[in-house]
């Protein structure tokens, strides 16, 4: 009990040490020897152990004889076996997508809370090209990409015009994406499953049936991971998460979006086109989320269903894309990551909910928040050494006076 | 005439979490935090509340006290709206966070944690929480004869009738005084404009922004349950992406209560016409078109896109919002 | 009772990396008027935010009449009497200035505000200082001279006593700062004590009784201003002799460079055009001054000029091609530079690095990208050029945020990257802003070289004293139309002033569309 | 097979199609059944969730059943009928329990159903006629259908219900267009906004009657009823009860789900396990003469005032022996010529 209290004690007493602090400005304290970029994965990590510390404390309250077992699965259960490890990467693509897509507009400057409508209209381009016009995967992914590229640049269309907040058009623009696909589905008879000789009237037809040509490849992987869920999508999701890291990084289009997301007028008057690269930056976090559904519906794996509900997909890609600090790299890591334990998560079951999978994310992205504090507790220990260092010093030399 | 009523009542029905949850989102801005973590608050405060309102059902006091009971209710969806959106005050006013990450968090933990919830205390599947029949004021109750047909008058406003409606409108009410009028709400809005000004004179920049998020808490909880009562049935965990809307309105209302009463009334009766067109005898049926129904469902989002477009060249957000506050920064 | 009212014994005040106060005294007495100078980052506003309670030191007391007392916020600082008009005001831009003004200490009742309490009172004091103000105006709407005035009365509602100026007068223009020093003489009669801070000699020698330099965070010394010159208080900040005089050697008429037609600006803040059908001519090698009081149509004069406002009527030729309709690009890259008025608007990505915002102009050229893609070494190679060059000082070099840096640095490096684009035309908009006789000079130096290479510069400056030394050549603006011609040599502050007032016109210059005088201010 | 001491094993399992077990609909009604049946046997039971609306995630989650120990699995759901196609041969020694469905591989080139699985389908177009018939002879004259999404068992009670009105209309020599239905699925199985919306605007405009058919979306339904004073059937179960007596209910279509997964449990644990003749490789048709569709006629669950028990008892005999047969095609909408049908979907 002393302990506890110790240890609250302490605790309170660090934030308050930190609270106090904050006249320190964070952006000054960089110290060599604690690089951004290295505090910065120190505190991600921290986040996920809490988080799933968090986790296991909540299924002690639940069932406390089975919390051991529940958190092993939700550890290994993503490498236990070749076809879960399959299972974790079948859903990381998407993922990697969508978290992209809502990464690269908060490095632009921009909050695109649409990823779900460019999506869900993606994954439409993709199953039309692919089911009416028959066309083969790596077409449809580009069909797909069209279609998110185009549902993206209406925000930015209407921000750099009309200074609407992208916020309201991309919400707004979900829910007209929707409702837009559910209508096209319902009159092109040929996209729906019972045309091609099913019962059901609302849901999209099997791409194996309707077009195997359109089922992304599996390379023999699925036979190496014994899972038809295996495919080449995570690879593409990797891939066009490098070129996104390299546009943004490495070129001169990265710079302009970014300072154009930084600071609107000082890009117009550096000679940018603001309106052009506010538009632009939505047109790419659209297509990116296009490709997410693309990639996710051209496995041939689902279908899509004609339903009053927005696809959760388009909104797990903030979380993916704030614990990856919306850094392309980060985001193939947090996909990853979060596919894994969600992949942990289902094998809880029938013991736990798998929503305990969602409260686990929940608190670590709540967590990565606290990321600024660990930081500065870090940085605060390392300066503190060194002053000790040189005070030291000090007294030695006069000492010896 | 009556569908007309029907139309007129629905809305309002519709419009109240519309307006609470939106004029939540504008107290938190207004003081600087954006606050994308309204649908969490609200599945929140609607989960508290109809869990309170399921226990005093099944325990027969609320059938006895049904308007005491919902009253209750009600405090306890704020207060429980509050209690939660502590949570997003800490991370972006203590730890100065990044606010769409304490929002995310929030709204991924709070339907996660209802389910949770929701099956430790009814058992384990059992999503949905019922509310009980007695929470509606029926007609009767105000004094209508049973078997008297109603007037346009009561058809609109007393038909499909909650407590929440009037306690929104007093809140509503309330908070735009408060906000204009009093020198909580100049001080509220000082931190949202330009944080260091307010506190050059002494003004707790941190102490009006905890006010300003839990503000938005009590709101967004209590819009939380007008919802979920407004919907009818029972509570599944989820509040449809009102939350989001709700912030919508907020910014079409362009952050003034007046002008987001406005766009939440204009939004809501959409949104109502939109299912309602079938019976609507003028209104075209697109007969040719599967599906016309969803050119309907589409209509309330179109009609705010075209009003923004018009009117936006003006909008403009709180300054210093999503700037987590630093005393030394000038 | 101690002769101080205030007294700060043995301040230090260390940042990360920086000592920003390091062992300093101010005593300041009662009904003085201490002027606190010292170059940009001597630790200036550090010293006073401490006083006025927004850091505390981390040595060091503080005394107000000979008590020692604490001072942990500004609450605290009011208590005690002490208001601030910060450096960059404090105000909330789309409150009125009554709301500003009771912000923090409202009158009240069960929390309702009593506003017409509060508006009485304000235009009591305010009629008692001469400080006129209109209590429902939106602070966004008003000028920068009544903006300070807001900032002022805001400490006089307070009834605070000791009263800090920050660089009040950098941004005021001659007629607000002589107003503001008959009010600060005011304010020492009824017993109020002033600290001031500002960079510009002659302002301490006309109101000051006392002075304190700081270098580098240490103090200085504390003078009598009648016992020091000039000379000796700029050698006390920048620690050696400065050179007020530029010299600029003399050059024939060259060819025109820029060559401006009727040009038309609307306004943004006003129905009426800003710019009124100006016409003028910029040749090689000259330095051509755009005087004016702030707010006649200047800064809509660059932005036409620069291409970030579109014309409403006119032409602008530069270099013998039209380039009316071109884009700011075309412009910048057929030879024009702009150094904005605002550096942090336009000039920065404040969180881009230093180097980032070195290249802002030219990332595009060969020289910084291949195919699209940016050449990382090159850019630092050319930010380490041009931060020794031109001395900008910062945290970690080329790769510091440039928010981090000092108002004084951002303006070096803008006018480094600006100049070091060999411009034919230069268009420079008060390049010299709030910054201390050092970096004054370093800047004048670098427009006469640009000018004596035989390009042209475009200055628009508030600044007198900057008008009568610096240019070549003097247009007068006034409610956005050109009013005079003038040549320094040939003329002197008082005419100025007249032209500038609009009292005086040049016979060649006609009126052409009939002004009001609101139209100008909005 | 449990690899370690902490882990405990279920041997009868229930996976959900897409919802949850409290969908008032097949989920549900399935999970009562295994429920009632493994309580009273006591044998050990859970129920599973797929990760997503995929059949391969049904199948990896039968799988993930069958590694906690299932052996017999419950899939409830036409939406099982590919992955209990791919799982039947990869499993032979787990028995599966297929309900609205037979198993076939993704193209319908392939139907076929190993000895390990049973199915059954439900004649839903039964109940809903009864439902529809007895509404019409009871007086209702304006009616509503509102089913959930359209899936094959929902669209079967729908094309019953308009079915029986018209047999009713007919015997009662009503004119073309006195018997009105508005027919529509909401695309929902929960309780939405604007289906409470659409529902209070039917019953404004006349409708007195709808029969909600589709899992929690009722609720939507019964605050626009009440409101509006009309009334409503149930479906699957007996919801007047259900739902503590509920009065807007005036009969419900029911379904025997659970009855029928008892029954098939305890013949198969009768069987030792394994499934019987009668039911191994084999799909049984519930319907009227199986005891498997009906309205309730317990007291107040029986809710019309002017059509009779006995009346209704004559009616069921004739689908019981086969006189009257209703159409269970769910492509092709029922022919009408007295009831004046608006499909509001077009
Ligand atoms: N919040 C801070 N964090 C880190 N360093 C700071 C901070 N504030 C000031 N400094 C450092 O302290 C030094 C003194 O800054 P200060 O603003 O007091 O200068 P100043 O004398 O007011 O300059 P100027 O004339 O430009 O206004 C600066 O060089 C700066 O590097
Ligand atoms: N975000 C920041 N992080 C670290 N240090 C900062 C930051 N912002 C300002 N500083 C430090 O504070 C000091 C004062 O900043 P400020 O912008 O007030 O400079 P200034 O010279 O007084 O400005 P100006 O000349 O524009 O009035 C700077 O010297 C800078 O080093
Ligand atoms: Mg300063
Ligand atoms: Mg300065």
């Amino acid at each position: 009990m002393d302990k506890i209290k110790m240890f609250f004690k302490d605790f309170a007493k660090r934030l308050k040490h930190i609270y106090l602090s904050d006249k320190d400005r964070p952006s000054m304290i960089q110290n060599s020897l604690s690089s951004p970029g290295f505090s910065s994965l120190t505190a991600s990590i921290l986040s996920v152990v809490i988080g799933l510390l968090f986790g296991f404390f909540l299924l002690l309250i639940l069932n406390p004889s089975k919390a051991g077992m529940g958190l092993q699965r939700i550890l290994v259960t993503g490498i236990s076996a070749p076809d879960k490890f399959a299972k974790v990467l079948y859903m990381s693509a998407p993922l990697i997508m969508v978290g992209l897509a809502v990464g690269f507009a908060f490095k632009t400057g921009l909050f695109n809370i649409g990823a779900t409508g460019q999506y869900t209209i993606g994954a439409f381009f993709a199953l039309f090209s692919a089911i009416v016009w028959g066309f083969p995967w790596y077409a449809a992914i580009l069909a797909a990409m069209a279609g998110g590229a185009l549902w993206g640049a209406i925000p930015g269309f209407f921000k750099a015009f009309f200074n609407v907040n992208e916020v309201i058009t991309s919400i707004m623009f979900n829910w007209i994406g929707m409702f837009l696909v559910n209508l096209l589905c319902l009159n092109t008879p040929k996209i729906i499953s019972d045309y091609w000789g099913g019962n059901i009237g609302n849901r999209t037809a099997n791409l194996a049936v309707a077009n195997p040509s359109a089922i992304i490849p599996k390379w023999g992987l699925d036979k190496l991971f014994d899972s038809n869920y295996m495919n080449i999508g995570v690879f593409i999701a990797v891939l066009i998460a490098i070129c996104m890291f390299v546009i943004l990084n490495k070129t001169t289009f990265g710079y302009e979006l970014k300072a154009c997301g930084y600071n609107r007028n000082a890009s117009v008057y550096a000679g940018m086109n603001a309106k052009r690269s506010i538009i632009l930056s939505m047109v790419i976090s659209g297509a990116l989320a296009g490709i997410g559904g693309g990639l996710y519906y051209l496995t041939g794996i689902g279908n899509y269903n004609i339903e009053k509900l927005l696809l959760a997909m388009g909104f797990n890609g903030i979380p993916v894309a704030l614990l990856g600090g919306s850094n392309p790299l980060g985001i193939i890591l947090s996909g990853i990551f979060i596919s894994y334990i969600q992949v942990g998560g289902e094998a809880l079951q029938p013991t736990f909910s798998k929503e305990i999978i969602d409260i686990i994310i929940a608190v670590i992205i709540y967590m990565s928040a606290l990321s600024l504090l660990v930081k500065l507790t870090l940085e605060k220990l390392i300066r503190r050494r060194k002053k000790d260092k040189i005070l030291h010093c000090c007294e030695a030399k006069e000492a010896k006076k | 005439m009556n569908i007309f009523a029907d139309v007129l009542g629905l809305t309002i029905l519709f419009a109240v979490p519309l307006i609470l949850v939106a004029m939540g989102g504008m107290c938190s801005e207004r003081s600087g935090i954006v606050n994308i973590a309204l649908e969490g608050i609200m599945v929140i405060g609607a989960l508290i509340s109809c869990i309170f309102l399921s226990m005093v059902n099944a325990s027969g006091w609320g059938i006895a006290h049904p308007q005491s009971a919902v009253m209750l209710a009600i405090l306890i969806s704020a207060a429980s709206g509050t209690i939660y959106a502590m949570f997003l005050a800490f991370a972006s006013v203590n730890l100065k966070a990044d606010q769409t990450i304490g929002g995310t968090a929030l709204n991924m933990l709070a339907p996660a944690f209802a389910i949770v919830l929701s099956w430790a205390l009814q058992g384990q599947g059992q999503t949905t929480i019922f509310i009980p029949n007695w929470v509606r004021i029926t007609p009767q109750q105000f004094g209508v004869p049973a078997d008297e047909a109603l007037n346009f008058f009561e058809r609109m406003f007393i038909n499909k009738f909650f407590l929440t409606t009037p306690v929104a409108i007093l809140l509503f009410a309330i908070i735009t005084i408060v906000l204009y009028k009093t020198k909580f709400g100049l001080r509220l809005r000082a931190c949202g404009e330009h944080p260091q000004a307010a506190d050059s004179v002494g003004v707790s920049v941190y102490g009006m922004r905890y006010a300003g998020v839990a503000l938005s808490g009590m709101l967004a909880g209590v819009g939380g349950l007008a919802f979920t009562l407004a919907v009818g049935g029972g509570f599944q965990s989820s509040v449809a992406g009102y939350g989001f809307l709700a912030l919508a309105v907020m910014i079409f209302g362009n952050w003034k209560p007046l002008r987001i009463f406005g766009a939440a009334f204009l939004f809501a009766v959409f949104k109502v016409i939109a299912p309602m067109a079938s019976s609507i005898p003028f209104l075209p049926t697109f007969s040719g078109i599967k599906g016309g129904e969803y050119l309907y469902l589409m209509l309330p989002y179109l009609v705010t896109m075209i009003v923004l477009a018009f009117t936006s060249k003006k909008s403009r957000a709180p300054k210093a919002e999503g700037i987590p506050y630093d005393k030394g920064s000038r | 009772m101690s002769e101080y009212v205030i007294e700060m014994l043995n301040i230090t005040k260390e940042f990360p990396g920086i000592k920003a106060n390091d062992n300093i005294t101010l005593q300041l007495k009662r009904g003085e008027i201490h002027a606190l100078l010292g170059e940009n980052g001597a630790g200036k506003s550090t010293l006073m935010s401490i006083l006025f309670g927004l850091y505390e030191a981390d040595e060091g007391v503080i005394k107000k009449d000979g008590k020692t007392v604490r001072i942990k916020n500004p609450r605290e600082a009011n208590a005690l009497g002490i208001g601030m008009v910060h450096q960059h005001f404090k105000l909330v831009e789309n409150f009125s200035v009554l709301d500003n003004i009771i912000l923090g200490t409202e009158p009240s009742k069960f929390g309702f505000i009593k506003k017409q309490e509060a508006r009485k009172k304000l235009m009591e004091i305010s009629k008692k200082y001469g400080l006129n103000i209109v209590p429902d105006a939106i602070i966004e709407d008003i000028s920068v001279g009544m903006q300070q005035r807001v900032e002022i009365l805001k400490m006089l509602y307070r009834e605070n006593d000791i009263l800090i100026f920050d660089e009040p007068t950098a941004v005021l223009t001659p007629q607000e700062i002589n107003e503001l020093m008959e009010i600060m003489r005011g304010f020492t009669k009824e017993g109020k004590s002033i600290l001031f801070i500002t960079h510009k000699l002659n302002e301490i020698m006309a109101v000051a009784d006392r002075c304190t330099v700081l270098r580098k965070g240490k103090w200085i010394g504390t003078f009598d201003v009648k016992t020091v010159t000039r000379e000796e208080l700029s050698r006390m900040m920048v620690g050696r002799d400065v050179d007020f005089n530029v010299k600029k050697i003399p050059r024939d008429k060259g060819g025109v460079i820029l060559d401006v037609k009727d040009m038309t600006v609307a306004s943004k803040v006003h129905k009426n055009n800003a710019v009124r059908g100006v016409s003028f001519e910029v040749r090689e090698g000259e330095i051509v001054c755009i005087a004016g009081i702030d707010g006649n149509g200047q800064s809509e004069l660059v932005y036409g000029l620069s291409g970030l406002e579109k014309l409403k009527s006119g032409s602008i030729r530069f270099l013998d091609k039209d380039i009316t309709h071109d884009t700011i690009r075309a412009r910048s890259k057929s030879g024009m530079s702009h150094i904005p008025e605002d550096r942090h608007k336009y000039g920065l990505v404040l969180d881009y690095t230093l180097e980032q915002n070195l290249v802002l102009q030219r990332y595009w050229q060969a020289e910084f990208q291949k195919n699209g893609f940016i050449r990382a070494s090159r850019i630092r190679k050319y930010a380490q050029k041009l931060i020794k060059e031109y001395d900008i000082r910062s945290g970690q070099g080329p790769v510091t945020r440039a928010r981090s840096m000092s108002g004084g640095n951002q303006q070096k490096a803008i006018v480094a990257r600006e100049i070091d684009k060999s411009p034919r035309l230069l268009l420079a908009v008060q390049p010299t802003r709030g910054l201390d006789i050092g970096a004054v000079e370093f800047i004048h130096k670098q427009l006469v070289s640009v000018r004596n290479a035989g390009n042209a510069v475009l200055l628009v400056s508030l600044e007198l004293e900057e008008v009568m030394s610096l240019p070549d050549r003097i247009l007068v603006f006034y409610e956005g139309e050109i009013v005079a011609e003038l040549r320094p040599e040939e003329t002197n502050v008082e005419e100025l002033g007249l032209y500038m007032s609009g009292a005086k016109r040049q016979p060649q210059f006609t009126k052409t569309v009939p002004a009001t005088k609101e139209a100008a201010h909005g | 097979e449990p690899k370690n001491t902490q882990e405990e094993t279920y041997e009868i399992a229930l996976i959900t199609d897409v919802g949850n077990i409290d969908d008032k609909s097949f989920n549900e009604g399935a999970w009562n059944g295994v429920k009632q049946y493994a309580e009273g046997a006591n044998k050990t039971y859970a129920y599973y969730r797929p990760s997503e609306d995929t059949t391969e995630a049904r199948v990896e989650t039968i799988g993930n059943a069958i590694r906690n120990g299932a052996k017999v699995i419950v899939c409830p759901g036409y939406l099982f009928e590919e992955a209990v196609y791919a799982v039947q041969t990869q499993y032979p020694n787990v028995m599966f329990l297929l309900l609205d469905g037979e198993p076939h591989n993704a193209d319908y080139s392939d139907k076929k159903t190993e000895s390990n699985v049973n199915c059954i389908l439900y004649k839903e177009e039964q109940s809903g006629y009864l439902a529809g018939y007895a509404a019409v002879m009871d007086g209702y004259r304006n009616l509503g259908f509102l089913g959930g999404m359209d899936v094959p068992a929902v669209v079967r009670f729908g094309h019953g219900y308009v079915q029986g009105a018209e047999a009713a209309a007919a015997e009662l020599d009503l004119n073309p267009g006195d018997v009105t239905m508005k027919y529509w699925y909401s695309g929902v199985f929960w309780p939405t906004d604007d289906v409470a919306s659409k529902m209070s605007s039917w019953y404004t405009t006349g409708t007195d009657v709808v029969f909600a058919c589709g899992g929690g979306v009722y609720l939507s339904a019964i605050d626009a009823a009440k409101t509006a004073n009309k009334k409503m059937i149930g479906v699957d179960v007996d919801q007047y009860a259900s739902t503590g007596n509920d009065p807007v209910f005036i009969s419900s279509a029911m379904k025997g789900l659970t009855a029928s997964v008892v029954q098939a449990l305890t013949s198969l644990y009768a069987n030792g396990g394994t499934w019987n003749t009668e039911r191994a490789g084999k799909t049984l048709h519930l319907g009227a003469a199986e005891g498997g569709v009906g309205l309730p006629t317990e007291g107040a669950s029986w809710g019309f005032t002017t059509f009779t028990i006995a009346q209704y008892n004559a009616l069921f005999a004739k689908l019981v022996d086969g006189t009257i047969v209703v159409n269970d095609a769910i492509n092709v909408r029922p022919a009408t010529t007295l009831v004046a049908v608006t499909y509001e979907n077009d």
